[in-house]
């Protein structure tokens, strides 16, 4: 097993954005990094809005900020529910979901991300003290664990993830920077097929194995970010 | 509400925190960093940072969505790390938050009862479509510290026997900070501790529908006015 | 059980390993690193590496437990690591292991019953102190390889209607490895699908007590003698 | 708060690692970082072994090996239980079961990291399908979820985590290296005390902030290793 640089194939594949969405299923849950703009992947985001043929599509991310380049998805009536923390200030999903087009199911930022990071890691459901005796555990089962009372939430994957990272290096291998990390990783690790849009990609060694944040294993595929 | 007014709310926070990790809200709870100890009180935002500086210099700093890295919780506005910081995913992020990690958080509120509830997030009868991380941020943080106007803009108690507003989350505010008074929630129970000279008890009473003990140490102080801090 | 057995073992599993990320358990499943394509199956280690290489030359490199700090699951063992190597923590090493990522793991076995329940890591009577992630790897691959001698040392069968021993995962084994024969599990059924030529159909029903259907394109090889593979 | 350097005070303690030890209460529940050699903090082990005075004590640590500088804490019959996920290869630690000195917990290592991780992240109880339909799920509570049988795991916290790191900066930051890190992290984060024995302390500002991987809100003291 002493493979060296020429040797070493992973499987990640490295493509256009616009061949990279053609592989998301019709119907597919998709989960879309990024918090606010750090982390956003807008690239795969134009792409998806582009390839118009995939519809009724389930989003999970942590909000949908009004100047998102997916607002068009919603316009273009190929949402059938988002799931997530944050949709107050987005004029065109409040009137999708007004207008009974899109379905919301909200759920707490922590709980959502933890959701995410346990489908991910094969553990379905979990009791978080979080909401309970709120609105957003109606309905959820409850238990009392050392004298509080807890919410039991089911975990988050899905079919596809479009992230954003810094750079990949030609195994797959990512790293991130700053305050666009957040959902990224989680996300990597939570989907069938990963597909990642990075500002750089670098040779293989180049990363600092410490540094890696997302292994290649969480990768299906890389495109390099284009200048808009 | 005067901006004086919600200096005055904010520098008042920032008296309750002398040391440790903080995180702050939005709305009054941001004007807190201003006048809070330099180096000693360290800020966390939910995004993914431990050690929140400044915002840069809107002169010389121009947010392209494309390739900004750097924000506060709020997504969109760019802010500056100090020389201690550290940047992590929203797992670990959320770890620090509801694992019990946070000294502190100062939070703005809608409601808040004589049993510590607080209500934050929604309005009955309108829809609700945005929870963001308030709810982990009161389950988890060692203190939660309100920041509120003591009346809603059209005159109405906000500090009452019950929260009549959605809740986000029951029994865990510590602190409730007005620009009229302060109010300390010690064993279950609620107690004023501090109020400014410009109002008497009795028209305290009058804004303030929930049930609560006047401390014996009361303290009764004038009402300073902050106005902008200087930023150094 | 003779080294040139355990090394036909090893390369028969690492027949089954041509592409993808796979981990290895103890014993002949070490092996079978050695026989693996160059380049094209990654090897993970539960103790946060993805990307194992082969061991450092043990002229070169002596052991200093105050500050070695590569090492495989055995925790003293040294390693090298391959130039796309990555380091992790534990949870998001078993994140890759529960989670379903590993597209194999190859685990000795001290039985598999004929519903593909694993046993590998107890005896019956005595102390069991040590289970190590054994159960998280055989819960989470998308293939487990039980790599096993056909019978154990005393003689007595391993492949059961029923495992006797202590259950490491149920329904979980894939493929089975022996010195005599390869067994699939297809839609919940066991299938013989290759053998070896020096045994008869009879002589391996009856060391292998669980019923299984033989595959409709068995194949019959001779056992070649692998010895230990060169390293390059 | 445009705090500069000198004004920076995270209220980390900087110790050696004697006067580090005696903050461990009396029965206190120890989380011990380490998988094999790596990541193992040998340097407070020892300090550990020789404040004799502190005794009753949990730990919580992966494995056990035959050559811990801990082992000497069972001849001096100061444990009273362990939770772990592998011992078999202790002789020390066997011969104490025996002799039914020592309380065994066994759980699969996978739960054990998991637990830790959440505990200290304050989620209390998550569904696993590891171990389902095993010994180590006897008498535990188990639910079918997505078709598949799981088990109600309990998070883990501890009094106290002593762990190992490769730098720290006077912040208390910290950064591991290779296969060092295993559980060393989620123990940070799990304990109410956490101790870290580090081969170096740097300055603030000279690790990389995107490198950090336990922030120092985690960590309580610092104690820099001696040459043995």
């Amino acid at each position: 097993m002493s493979a060296t640089l020429d040797q070493i194939q992973t499987g990640v594949q490295f493509l256009s954005a616009d061949e990279a969405v053609k592989k998301i299923p019709k119907a597919a849950s998709i989960m879309v990094g990024g918090f606010g703009f750090p982390g956003m992947p807008r690239h795969l985001s134009r792409a998806l809005v582009e390839q118009t043929d995939i519809d009724e599509l389930t989003l999970i991310m942590n909000s949908l900020g009004s100047v998102s380049t997916l607002n068009a998805l919603f316009e273009q009536n190929r949402i059938k529910k988002v799931i997530g923390s944050f949709f107050s200030t987005n004029k065109d999903l409040v009137k999708a979901y007004r207008e009974g087009k899109v379905e919301i199911e909200l759920l707490p930022q922590g709980t959502l991300t933890e959701a995410i990071r346990l489908g991910g890691a094969g553990i379905p459901a979990f009791f978080t003290p979080t909401a309970a005796g709120t609105d957003l555990a109606k309905g959820k089962e409850t238990r009392v664990i050392n004298g509080r009372e807890h919410v039991l939430e089911h975990s988050l994957t899905a079919d596809v993830a479009i992230i954003r990272a810094h750079k990949a290096d030609k195994a797959g291998n990512l790293v991130y920077r700053k305050t666009a990390q957040n959902f990224n990783p989680a996300m990597a690790t939570a989907a069938k097929l990963t597909i990642v849009e990075v500002d750089e990609i670098v040779e293989i060694g180049e990363l600092n194995p410490d540094e890696i944040m997302t292994p290649f294993i969480f990768v299906d595929i890389v495109v390099k970010r284009e200048e808009v | 509400m005067s901006g004086s007014v919600k200096h005055y709310i904010a520098w008042r926070c920032a008296q309750e925190l002398q040391s440790g990790v903080v995180n702050l809200g939005i709305g009054i709870p941001t004007l807190v960093a201003d006048y809070l100890p330099k180096g000693l009180v360290t800020l966390h935002s939910e995004n993914g940072i431990l050690g929140v500086g400044p915002e840069p210099d809107p002169n010389e700093f121009v947010v392209d969505p494309e390739s900004i890295e750097l924000v506060n919780a709020s997504g969109v506005q760019p802010i500056t790390a100090l020389p201690h910081a550290s940047y992590f995913d929203s797992s670990l992020s959320f770890t620090i938050m509801r694992g019990g990690h946070l000294d502190a958080t100062v939070i703005g509120a809608l409601q808040v009862s004589e049993t510590g509830d607080l209500a934050s997030w929604a309005v009955p009868g309108k829809d609700v479509l945005g929870v963001g991380g308030a709810m982990d941020l009161v389950i988890g943080a060692k203190r939660v510290i309100a920041a509120m106007s003591h009346l809603s803009p059209k005159g109405e108690p906000k500090i009452l026997p019950e929260c009549t507003y959605p809740l986000t989350a029951k029994n865990r505010v510590d602190t409730i900070v007005t620009e009229y008074a302060v109010f300390k929630f010690r064993e279950g129970r609620m107690y004023l501790v501090e109020m400014v000279d410009e109002i008497s008890l009795e028209q305290l009473k009058e804004m303030t529908p929930a049930s609560y003990e006047v401390a014996e140490d009361l303290k009764v102080v004038k009402r300073e006015s902050i106005g902008d801090p200087v930023l150094v």
